[in-house]
Order: C-alpha cells, then sequence, then structure tokens
C-alpha cells in the first residue's frame, strides 16, 4: 500500500509536467485550430538549449528560463513562416496536421547530427527528499508542482480577466465575427503562438529535469503523451488538458506500481481509447474556457 | 393570391410534421417546442429574424442534426429517429446556406453522385467492373445533362464545381438534390450571395418545380421572394413558431410585424 | 544487373505500391489520414509469419510467438490481408465513427505508436522486441529459396499481387462507388445531405485498405523471413504519405509512381551516397539518415506547397458526349 | 529508422566484381578472396560496423603480406544492416549472391543476427557473429561461430561478481533491472537461477520500458524490496533509473553490477552525468572479457591494425576493442584451415576451423598466419592462438573465454578488479544450469 501512496506522489510530480505541456498544446489548437505535431519537437529542442546552457554553467532554473524564451520564438517563427502562410492558403485542418508531421520529422533530424542519438542529463543537484508519509520528493519536484500550479493559475486568469484573454476566447469561437468587432486577431494569433511556445519550451525543460536524463528520441514521447492528456480533456479545453494530465499522469504512476512497469504507458493509452469510444469530444468539450459563448 | 390554406384540400396529409421540436445546444434552447406543417405541392417559407432557429429548425428535420426531444413524420412516416442519410434516401433532401459542392468533382459529378439506384454504388458493384454498372451510369448521365440543360448549365458540366460562381454554385446544389427525386425539398436561403440575375432565374425553377408537385420549405430573407414565391409562411423567433398563414395575412398580425416584418 | 540486388529492388517495390495504392485508397481517394497505416501491414505480416510458421518449440524453442500452423502458401498472404481487414473493424470502430477528422488522424497516430509499445513489451505474443525470425518463404518446401530461379518466381507472385491491387484500386476509384467517396473526401456533410453514409463508407474503404495493406505485409515478410517492431515504426507511415502526396492524391497511377520515386528512389540515392566515402564519412554518424528524413520532410512540405496535386494530379472525369470545354 | 531504406554499402563495387570463380572443392583456386563484414555502418548502432571492420583489413594485411591464401589475396567489403532485421536481410542476400570468392562473413550483432545467420548459414559460409543472443547457445548452425559468450555467461559474470567480487561482503538479495529491447530480457533467467541457488534471493525483477520519462514509481518498488546490489544492462535510460535510485534513496547510491556491454564511453559518460563520478567509480562493478593486449599474436595484429590506417583511418582506434580481436582471430583461423584442407570449398575447410581454434592433442600452438601456414607446410597439426587469446568451442561453436571483474578510472578507462576463479566459475555455471 505504501507504493501505491508513494506512486500517487510521483504521480503529482508527472502530473505536473504533462499539464504544463498540454495546456499549451491545446490552447495553441483551440484558438488557431491549428494541430501542431512539431510541438514534442520545440519541447525537446528547448530542452537542448538548456542543456548546452546548463552545460555552459548557467543553472537550470536559468535554462528554464531561456527554454521558454528560445520556445516562444521558434514556435512563433514555426507558425508566421509555415503554419499561416499555409494557413492563408486555404490548406486544410487535414493538410495542415500532415505538415506539422513532417515538421516534426524535419526538427527531430536536423538536431540528431547536433545532439547525438545518447541520452543526456543536467547538472543540477535534486536537492534533499523531502517525506511527508510515504510521499517522498524532492526540492526540485516540489518546484516543479509549484510552477505547474502557478502557471495553471496564471492561465486561468488571463483567460478570464485580461483584455487579450477575452480577445482569446473571442477568436476561438469565432475568428471572422471577432475581426469584425474590432479585435485585432492577427496580433491575438501571434500572442498565442507567443504563450503556448513559451509553455511549450518550459514544459520541455521541465520534462528533461523531471527525467534527469533525455534524448532526441524523447520528442516523440512527449508529443504522444501530450496529445494522450489534451484528446483526453477535449482538445481546445485548456481545463480539459489540465484533467487530461491529472489522469494520464496519474495513471501512468500507479499502474506501474500495480503491473509490470513496461506497460506503464499502454495502460494511461488504453484509457484514453476508452474515452474515444465512450466520449469522443473529450470529457470536457465545449464547456472550457475557450468554449464559444451563447 | 390565395391564401394557401384555404386553397389545400381538407383531406389532404401535409408531406411532413414536425411537432414539439427541442433542440438545445450546451443550455442554448436554439429551437424550443417549434411544431410546424409541410403541406404537399406548395412552397412553405420559413422567416424570421436572426438567431430565429430556422437553419437549426432545418438541420433538425433533415437529420443532419439531431432532435433533442419531438417527433417528425415525413409522408405518413416516423423518420424522428432515422439519420439524415436515411431521410435523404426517402426523399427528404435539404441543401446548406453555405457553398457545399464537391469542389474536386466536375458539375456533371456533383449531380451523378447523387443520384440513387447506380449499381456501381456499392463496394461490391465497383469491384464487378465498368460493364456491371456502365448501363445505370450512361442512364444518369442523361438525366443529369438533362437537369442541367434545363438549368442552363450544359456547357459547364465537366468543370470543376468548385470554379463556378456563388450563384452557380446554388444552381449545382439544387440539381444535385433533384436528382436524388426529393419529395420535400429543403433549401436554406438558395438566394443568400447569389447575382440578382440567378436571384431571378432560381426563383422561376423553383416555380417550375412546384407547378410539377414538388413540395419546398425554404429559409429565406428576401422578404419580396417569399412574398411572391411562397403559398405558406412561418415565422419564427426565439426558437418558437409564433405565427403561420400567408404574407398577407401575417401583415395584419400586430406582433408578427413587431417581431420580424419590421425591425 | 546483379540478379540478387534486381530481385530486391523489385520486390520492395511491389511492396511499395501494393502499400501506396491501398493508402491511396484511403487518403487520396476517401481523405482518411491514416497514420497507422503501417500497423495494417505489421499485422498482415505478422499473420502471414505464424501461419507459414511451426509452432514456436520447433528451431531450438528460441522464440515466443502464438500460433504456428505451417499452412502452404498461399493461405499466409491471405491471411494476412485478412489480418489487415479484421484489425481495421475495431480501429474504424473507436476512431472513424464519431471523431473529427483531424482527430481521427492524430488518434490513428497514437494508435500506431502504442501497437508497437504492446507488441514490443509482450514478448511471448509475437516475439517481443527480438521479433519473429526464420520465417519460411512461400513454397520454399518445394522450390530452393536460394536459387536464381525462384528470387524470380517471387518476383512474379508479387508482380501478379501489384497487378490484383492496381484493379481493385482502379474498378473503386474509377467507379460510381470511388465517386461517392471522393464526395465525401471533398464535404461529408453535403455527401450526408445526398444520402451517403460516411461512416460505412469509411469503414468499408478502411477494410479494403487494412486487407490490401496486410498482404504488402505478407509479401514483405516472406521475402525477408523476418518481422519485428522496429520495422514498422510510425515515421514509415509518413515515407508512404510522402510517397501519396508526390505522386497524386487519389490517382492510382500517381502512387505507383510516388512509390518509384520516394521509398524506392531514396534507397538509391542514398545507395550512391554511403558508398561514396567523402560523403558518408561527413559529420557525425548518422548524418546520411538524418538528412534523409529531412529530405522527406521538405518533399512534403515543398509539394504542398508548390504542388498540392503531385505528380499526376487526380484525373477531371470528362464523360462520353461532354461539350468541348472551352480553352482560357 | 529506415527500413525501406534497404542498401549496402560497397553494392556497386559488387556488381562490377560480380561472377568470379567457383569454389571447386579442391586446391584453393584462383581469383581474389572476399570477407564480408554485415554489420550496422547506419542507425542507432553505426558505432558497431566500424569495429568490425576494423577487424578485417589488419587480418587482410597480415594474410596478404604472407602469399595469401595460396596466393589469392583477400579483401573486405562492407554490408551495412542499419541494424535492423528488415534492411539486413537485403543486405545478407547481396553479400551471399554477389560477392565473388566470400570465404567469410564477420558482424552480425544481436540487431540483425536471427535474421542474417540463417541466410549465411544456408549458403555455406563460414561467419563469425558477435552476438549474445541465447537463441545461438546450442543451435544446429554448423557455419556459425561465436567467439563471445552468450549473454547468459554475461550474467553468470555479474553473479559471480555479486557473491566473490573484491571489496565487499557477498551481495545477499539483488534487484534485476533490465530493459524491454531485443536481449535484455535473456540476462533476467540465468542470472535468477544462478544467483537463487548459490544461496542469494532476487528482491525484485523489474522488465522496465525503454525510453519512458521517468521510472520514479519503478525505483520506488525497487527500494521497497531492499536489495543490496543492483543487476543491470547497457540500458539507454541507465542515467534517468539510476539518478533517481540515488534521488529516492536520499542521496546515498545502491551498488551495482553491469554486463560487459556497459563498458562503454557513451555509457560511462551518461551514468557519470547522472549520479557524478564518485558515485559511478564507488558503486559500480562490471565484468569484462580478459585481454591481455600483449604477445606476439597481440603484435601483428597491433602492427597490420596501425597499417590499416591507410585504408580507414580511424582504425588503430579499436586497438582494445575485443570484439576487433575477437573478429581478427576468425578471419586468419579460417584462412588457415583453407591453407591446412587445401580447399576453397567452405563445406570442406568449414569444419577444420574449430580444429584450428581448439587444437588436437599434439598440435602446435601458433600466433600468427604466417607461422601457421609455415606449420602446415611442415605437416604439422596446428592450434591458433590469436590476438584475443585462446578459443575453445563446444559442440554448438560456441567459444568461452574468461571474464575479469572491472571498474572504471575517472577518465572512463576500464580497470581490472579481480578475476573469478575456475572453482567460482564453475560453481556458478552449475547452479545456473549450463
Amino acid at each position: 500500500m505504501d507504493l501505491f501512496v508513494a506512486a500517487f506522489g510521483f504521480g503529482l510530480v508527472s502530473m505536473s509536467v504533462i499539464a504544463i505541456a498540454a495546456v499549451g498544446f491545446t490552447m495553441q489548437f483551440g484558438i488557431t485550430n491549428m494541430i501542431n505535431l512539431a510541438y514534442g519537437e520545440v519541447m525537446i529542442s528547448s530542452a537542448y538549449v538548456a542543456y548546452y546552457l546548463n552545460r555552459a554553467g548557467f543553472t537550470i532554473w536559468f535554462g528554464m528560463v531561456a527554454g521558454a524564451l528560445f520556445g516562444a520564438v521558434f514556435s512563433f517563427l514555426l507558425n508566421r513562416i509555415l503554419y499561416a502562410p499555409f494557413l492563408r492558403k486555404g490548406t486544410s485542418h487535414l493538410g495542415m496536421v500532415i505538415v506539422s508531421l513532417a515538421v516534426s520529422l524535419m526538427i527531430a533530424n536536423l538536431l540528431l547530427p547536433i545532439v547525438g542519438y545518447f541520452p543526456v542529463s543536467y547538472q543540477e543537484d535534486p536537492g534533499r527528499l523531502i517525506r511527508w508519509g510515504s510521499i517522498a520528493l524532492t526540492r526540485d519536484q516540489f518546484i516543479i508542482i509549484g510552477i505547474a500550479v502557478v502557471l495553471m493559475l496564471a492561465i486561468h486568469a488571463l483567460l478570464t480577466y485580461t483584455r487579450l484573454g477575452k480577445a482569446m476566447r473571442a477568436t476561438a469561437a469565432n475568428p471572422t465575427l471577432a475581426r469584425n468587432c474590432g479585435i485585432p486577431t492577427q496580433r491575438v494569433i501571434d500572442a498565442v503562438w507567443l504563450i503556448t511556445g513559451a509553455l511549450c519550451g518550459l514544459a520541455g525543460v521541465v520534462a528533461a529535469l523531471d527525467s534527469d536524463s533525455f534524448a532526441i528520441a524523447n520528442g516523440a514521447t512527449f508529443l504522444i503523451t501530450v496529445l494522450a492528456a489534451a484528446v483526453l480533456g477535449g482538445a481546445g479545453q485548456p481545463y480539459g488538458a489540465m484533467i487530461g494530465a491529472v489522469l494520464i499522469g496519474m495513471i501512468t504512476e500507479l499502474s506501474a506500481a500495480a503491473w509490470s512497469p513496461q506497460y506503464k504507458e499502454v495502460v494511461a493509452f488504453g484509457i484514453l481509447v476508452l474515452v474515444m469510444v465512450l466520449r469522443p469530444q473529450g470529457l470536457l468539450a465545449k464547456r472550457g474556457a475557450l468554449a464559444a459563448a451563447g | 393570391m390565395l391564401a394557401a390554406t384555404e386553397l389545400a384540400p381538407a383531406a389532404e396529409r401535409p408531406m411532413l410534421v414536425a411537432s414539439d421540436i427541442h433542440r438545445h445546444f450546451e443550455g442554448l434552447h436554439a429551437v424550443d417546442g417549434t411544431s410546424i406543417d409541410v403541406p404537399a405541392g406548395k412552397i412553405t417559407g420559413l422567416i424570421g429574424p436572426n438567431g430565429a432557429g430556422k437553419s437549426t429548425l432545418l438541420a433538425v428535420l433533415a437529420g443532419t442534426l439531431p432532435a433533442t426531444s419531438g417527433t417528425i413524420v415525413f409522408d405518413g412516416e416516423d423518420v424522428t429517429s432515422s439519420p439524415a442519410y436515411k431521410r435523404a434516401r426517402h426523399g427528404l433532401v435539404r441543401t446548406f446556406q453555405l457553398p457545399s459542392e464537391f469542389a474536386r468533382l466536375t458539375v456533371l459529378e456533383n449531380l451523378l453522385v447523387a443520384a440513387p439506384k447506380n449499381r456501381g454504388d456499392t463496394l461490391l458493384g465497383a469491384l464487378r467492373g465498368r460493364s456491371y454498372w456502365i448501363e445505370d451510369e450512361r442512364r444518369l448521365v442523361q438525366q443529369a445533362r438533362a437537369l442541367l440543360k434545363r438549368f442552363g448549365m450544359s456547357a459547364k458540366e465537366s468543370e470543376y464545381a468548385g470554379t463556378m460562381s456563388g450563384g452557380q454554385k446554388r444552381l449545382i446544389e439544387i440539381m444535385r438534390a433533384l436528382m436524388l427525386g426529393p419529395r420535400l425539398l429543403l433549401l436554406d436561403e438558395p438566394m443568400s450571395g447569389v447575382h440578382p440575375k440567378i436571384v431571378l432565374e432560381i426563383q422561376h425553377y423553383l416555380e417550375d418545380l412546384r407547378a410539377e408537385g414538388l413540395t419546398i420549405l425554404m429559409v429565406e430573407h428576401e422578404l419580396h421572394m417569399v412574398e411572391r414565391l411562397c403559398d405558406t409562411v412561418v415565422v419564427m423567433a426565439q426558437g418558437k413558431v409564433i405565427g403561420s398563414g400567408t404574407m398577407s395575412s401575417l401583415r395584419r398580425q400586430r406582433e408578427i410585424v413587431d417581431a420580424y416584418l419590421v425591425g | 544487373m546483379n540478379t540478387y540486388y534486381a530481385v530486391n529492388l523489385l520486390v520492395y517495390a511491389g511492396v511499395d505500391i501494393i502499400a501506396c495504392l491501398a493508402l491511396n485508397l484511403q487518403f487520396g481517394v476517401s481523405g482518411i489520414v491514416n497514420f497507422s497505416f503501417i500497423v495494417f501491414q505489421a499485422v498482415g505480416a505478422y499473420a502471414a509469419a505464424v501461419l507459414s510458421m511451426p509452432p514456436d518449440t520447433a528451431n531450438g524453442g528460441f522464440q515466443h510467438y502464438i500460433g504456428g500452423y505451417e499452412l502452404p502458401f498461399p493461405i499466409p498472404w491471405l491471411g494476412g490481408a485478412i489480418a489487415g481487414g479484421l484489425l481495421a473493424i475495431p480501429v474504424g470502430f473507436v476512431v472513424l465513427r464519431k471523431l473529427r477528422s483531424d482527430y481521427q488522424a492524430i488518434a490513428l497516430l497514437v494508435l500506431s505508436v502504442i501497437a508497437n509499445a504492446v507488441i514490443t513489451n509482450a514478448d511471448k505474443f509475437l516475439g517481443g522486441a527480438a521479433g519473429i525470425a526464420l520465417v519460411p518463404p512461400p513454397l520454399s518446401d518445394r522450390i530452393d529459396p536460394n536459387t536464381e530461379s525462384y528470387q524470380y518466381l517471387y518476383v512474379g507472385i508479387t508482380a501478379v499481387c501489384v497487378v490484383i491491387a492496381l484493379v481493385v484500386a482502379n474498378r473503386i476509384v474509377n467507379s460510381p462507388y470511388g465517386r461517392s467517396l471522393r464526395a465525401m473526401r471533398e464535404r461529408e456533410l453535403a455527401a450526408t445531405a445526398i444520402g451517403k453514409n460516411p461512416v460505412q463508407l469509411k469503414m468499408t474503404i478502411f477494410i479494403v485498405g487494412g486487407l490490401i495493406a496486410g498482404l504488402s505485409g505478407g509479401i514483405l515478410v516472406g521475402f525477408i523471413q523476418v518481422w519485428a517492431p522496429s520495422v514498422w515504426l510510425y515515421p514509415e507511415t509518413i515515407i508512404l504519405f510522402a510517397a501519396i502526396i508526390v505522386g497524386g492524391r487519389g490517382n492510382n497511377i500517381g502512387a505507383i509512381l510516388g512509390a518509384l520515386l520516394v521509398p524506392v528512389g531514396f534507397e538509391e540515392i542514398t545507395r550512391f551516397l554511403n558508398n561514396s566515402p567523402s560523403i558518408a564519412n561527413l559529420g557525425p554518424p548518422g548524418l546520411i539518415p538524418a538528412l534523409q528524413w529531412v529530405a522527406i520532410g521538405l518533399l512534403i512540405i515543398g509539394f504542398l506547397w508548390f504542388r498540392p496535386e503531385g505528380v499526376r494530379p487526380e484525373s477531371r472525369r470528362v464523360f462520353e458526349g461532354a461539350p468541348v470545354r472551352e480553352d482560357r | 529508422m529506415p527500413s525501406r531504406f534497404v542498401f549496402a554499402v560497397g553494392a556497386i563495387l559488387l556488381l562490377a566484381a560480380c561472377g568470379g570463380s567457383t569454389p571447386t572443392g579442391n586446391g584453393l583456386g584462383t581469383g581474389a578472396l572476399t570477407v564480408g563484414v554485415i554489420a550496422p555502418f547506419t542507425g542507432a548502432d553505426a558505432g558497431l560496423g566500424p569495429a568490425y571492420y576494423a577487424a578485417c583489413l589488419p587480418a587482410a594485411l597480415s594474410i596478404n603480406n604472407n602469399g595469401g591464401v595460396g596466393g589469392r589475396m583477400l579483401s573486405c567489403s562492407k554490408f551495412d544492416t542499419r541494424g535492423e532485421p528488415a534492411d539486413a536481410v537485403p543486405a545478407a542476400n547481396q553479400m551471399v549472391a554477389s560477392t565473388s570468392g566470400l570465404m567469410a562473413a564477420i558482424g552480425c550483432t544481436s540487431d540483425e543476427a536471427s535474421t542474417v545467420v540463417p541466410i549465411i548459414d544456408r549458403a555455406h559460409i563460414p561467419m563469425f557473429c558477435m552476438t549474445g543472443q541465447s537463441e545461438f547457445n546450442k543451435t544446429p548452425l554448423k557455419y556459425f561461430h561465436r567467439l563471445v559468450p552468450a549473454d547468459v555467461y554475461d550474467a553468470y559474470a555479474m553473479v559471480g561478481s555479486a557473491l566473490f567480487g573484491p571489496g565487499h561482503a557477498p551481495y545477499k538479495k539483488a534487484a534485476l533491472v533490465f530493459g524491454d529491447d531485443i536481449g535484455s530480457q535473456a540476462f533476467v533467467q540465468p542470472a535468477t537461477n544462478a544467483f537463487t541457488k548459490l544461496g542469494g534471493t532476487i528482491a525484485i525483477n523489474q522488465p522496465i520500458h525503454l525510453g519512458a520519462p521517468s521510472y520514479r514509481t519503478e525505483v520506488q518498488a525497487m527500494l521497497a524490496s531492499h536489495p543490496d546490489v543492483i543487476f543491470t544492462e547497457a540500458l539507454g535510460s541507465a542515467g534517468t533509473y539510476l539518478k533517481e535510485v540515488k534521488t529516492q534513496n536520499n542521496g546515498q547510491m545502491i551498488p551495482f553490477i553491469g554486463s560487459s556491454a556497459t563498458i562503454d564511453p557513451e555509457w560511462f559518460q551518461q551514468v557519470r552525468d547522472a549520479i557524478g563520478l564518485n558515485d559511478l567509480l564507488k558503486y559500480y562493478a562490471g565484468v569484462d572479457l580478459g585481454y591481455t593486449f600483449t604477445g606476439p599474436a597481440y603484435a601483428e595484429f597491433k602492427t597490420n591494425l596501425d597499417a590499416s590506417a591507410a585504408q580507414f583511418p580511424d582504425a588503430p582506434k579499436y586497438k582494445q576493442r575485443g570484439s576487433t580481436l575477437h573478429l581478427y582471430d576468425g578471419i586468419i583461423m579460417t584462412a588457415l584451415a583453407m591453407v591446412a584442407t587445401n580447399s576453397s570449398d567452405p563445406t570442406v575447410y568449414n569444419p577444420k576451423i574449430i580444429d584450428i581454434a581448439n587444437g588436437t592433442s599434439g598440435a602446435t600452438v601458433v600466433n600468427t598466419y604466417k607461422d601457421g601456414v609455415a606449420a602446415l607446410k611442415a605437416g604439422k597439426s596446428i592450434r591458433f592462438e590469436g590476438a584475443g587469446g585462446q578459443n575453445n568451442f563446444n559442440q554448438w561453436n560456441n567459444s568461452q573465454s574468461g571474464y575479469i571483474l572491472v571498474g572504471y578510472d575517472k577518465d572512463g578507462g576500464e580497470v581490472r578488479a579481480g578475476e573469478l576463479t575456475p572453482d567460482q566459475t564453475s560453481k556458478i555455471f552449475a547452479a545456473g544450469g549450463s
């Protein structure tokens, strides 16, 4: 039983990492209507940016900020240079999925000769273990949970209380209408790519820190986990993605405790398939902050 | 113009009877307890302000949106639970408010694809090869060409539908619906975004179709058009029917004028 | 030309052509973005393998897999095709009924990754990560597979399968049924409104594509005599998508052309690159294969931007007796 | 990785070279001889192929400088398997079919052995394979040879390190942490058998999914079983796993014993970065095959390896790579077998390879190709002891050699820590069931 309690503690960390990534992904999708399959590779690129800074002597916390900045700029440029022109050309959503998958493939393989196949680690002392019953987490893991909580609250505040957030929701609901109502949708979309890109970059560094060691192949792993959390919660719904992250993070850790750990991801995805059959719109469809108002 | 209700023989069964239709979107009552009869062999207009639920009602009648509750009887048959494609096959066919041509099919193919009873339109039929279905295909090509001729689009048959003008796309859509041999045609603003010259053409075509006995229910904004074309008019506001009758009888009803005809 | 080299090329070309024809039916004609296509080839290969192999206690019992029926050719290949078709039923049931089309794509992508993880870990089921080896080539009980004539025979059987797949694909694409599929691809809701049942159309073509993909897996496994998770990672599907996009979506000849240009063509280019020591030793290890993938990505993006209809665009159907189209 | 992009390095050259002489069964024949290096030259295991190519080149030089095989000159050809079964088959087919005077094949790593070995065996080409897979422990394939021990012996050596290793009391409770990739699980059964029969207990057997982003719960479960020692393998995820061990165990490492594959610069760097150099040096123990890197056989190898730099500039880097030494020996033994039988027909010379490796009673020990040919010419029976040491093939063409216990120094160099006595070794073998 202790193992399950401990796994629950680890689940808190896992779901924090997934939540940061999945919320960024799902906002990107919800507002710009773009399923960006290169998201995982932007994450891993940002993780490597932080890695090289870390090797150059900077702390990982600095690396996190740099990774977020890198992710923001990278995502922004990706949209401006590639996705936006394709969308303007009238490429269907399905076409955009294929384009972004091709981009994902290219980023991973351009990165490969630079970073190599082999796993690397940040030079970071995770701090001492803080125990609470059977739950034992390091200082860094608490910080990760803290970052996730702060970010989730910040996103809630952004969407609910700020003009930008309201403009985002309006754009998500109906871009044409939003534009006609005087919302500068182009600037809103730029802002969305910057904000979600920053979340993506930050999530990459956090995920890499959380994994202790990471390799180029993790980009695809990240993506699949993020997709699972986002789809589970109802894609495009930030609060749904949070719930999806909680479920995927917890199920992964608890099933590793309950069954053979080699299947832990399979179990999480089994739940995803079940949701697709029973509630294909996702758990929280059309109720989240980005849902059409009225 | 005589009131439609006075013309209709009492014994004649309406083509479609929808009772107490509700359609809710996450708390929004787009259609809120609407009942409507569509008399056979007539053109019925469906009017109302923006957001009244007209298009939603049309979609619910066609089955492209499921009703939250209510019953729909089409030509004596309860179709409430049958999916849109089955209703279409039974002759309850709709068109769309936005252009909805099959862009990368030619104009002729847009018509052919809608035709039922083609032996080559099943997997097994297709696998048996051209000789198995070519007779059907030839017959349908003739039928489609006749329609194209009637609607003045013969010259365009081999063009991709996506390259046509807005008005031509409307015509394609109406012809496509006609290929199904409908008993009731649900038209969603067939004149919107169409060049005035073609508006007139469409009007004539619809009159001809009525003369041939086709029943039509159309959502339309343009009141002059409704007045000219429709035998009966149903007015909706906020998801409910607030009145029906001929245009002239409606003009006499104070609240309807307030709700829509003026405002 | 060297026999084995030629045979190799021809069999791989045949397998890729069959796979591309199947994917074209799904993606090019019907608009289903089947990102787990390679899983259907894989299941066909596994099925063909266990149908043709002896029980796993044979060969010293060093590998583990279910079944082992030693059935004669062509039953394993047919079994491979049927397995591909059968797999399409539950997958289609989960993915194709209610999900939006872009959701379908990512759901299928996730499925492809998960299926690979499951098979990798279930080491008693289909050999796990190590896969299944020593799959007997078809007819090897009667003809020595090491002879040159057997190699040509293999090419011949593959060619027959290519022809069958092409006939099936052509009959579907050029029929009224194919027209319904294309209409659904163009605008699903409008297709519903004219009496098409999109779920049924998608399910059917998903199963047909699965059957053909399964057959391609059977052919491939009979030739390479081994099957393992590393052979069917999801990027393999992307190569086939690149082939269809380059060749021309919706056009069977385009699919064949794409198969020859992308999977087969790239193979030849790499062969030359790796034979030139000055290029092969360039940069860090793995540079050339990595750049190959970059090139695949560029091909997809470049074609979608500059020539989305591909080298051989879908043909515009002009019917007998049509008025002459004015030139513009 | 792209299975579809089948290709074989050197194919074009070979296309030109195809044809050539056929073995006659009598005499050594004429024309060039070729050794096929069939291994990954690209892909994740691209590091393996060059090490084997670096074995072939000095062997060819050593043979060619001493008159070749009955005057026939030897050359090396690369066949890239990309480390994937689906790419390996065409590569093997092509090698077998298109290479003139193919006298032997080397390489065939665990990545592709189960695919290519049957093909090469069917073509009656002697091969020396670098696979540890247990399916070849008792293979009936006559042309297959293995000069490295199977993974089971690695597992036994790890058990030996736990029970008899220097500097610690025998470990009693072991955790087995192996990945879900090809071959890793082959360690589990033999290690369990040997360790439990010799009085140890398996605290936990944990198959882990490689590439997972974290192993926290796995590590927690492992720690909850309170092992004295962890047996592990060269996992790509070693850094992640071991760092979590240290973190969750309050910064304290648990001793861990790695297979011979953990003697690897990339693994060293990854684990060093994850848990720190001090803990790696202190808590890690490894096992490896014992090599001396001295003696006349090694000197001949080294001279020719350095000379091979003309063809392959990186060749001298492989001077202490076990696989390079062993495969070099395999080629020399094959050439000597051809000379001894005066035949270029593999069905004739293949059985002789084992005689020359194991020696018959009264055989003259030789260390170089030159000495071997001279002894054979003098009518003597020979035993070849090469750069990799003595060989002892069993009836299934597997050769055993002794393990040593090793550790790392701070630069990632291998340090000898001790060895197992024959008595200890036989105890473990008996317990393990071999």
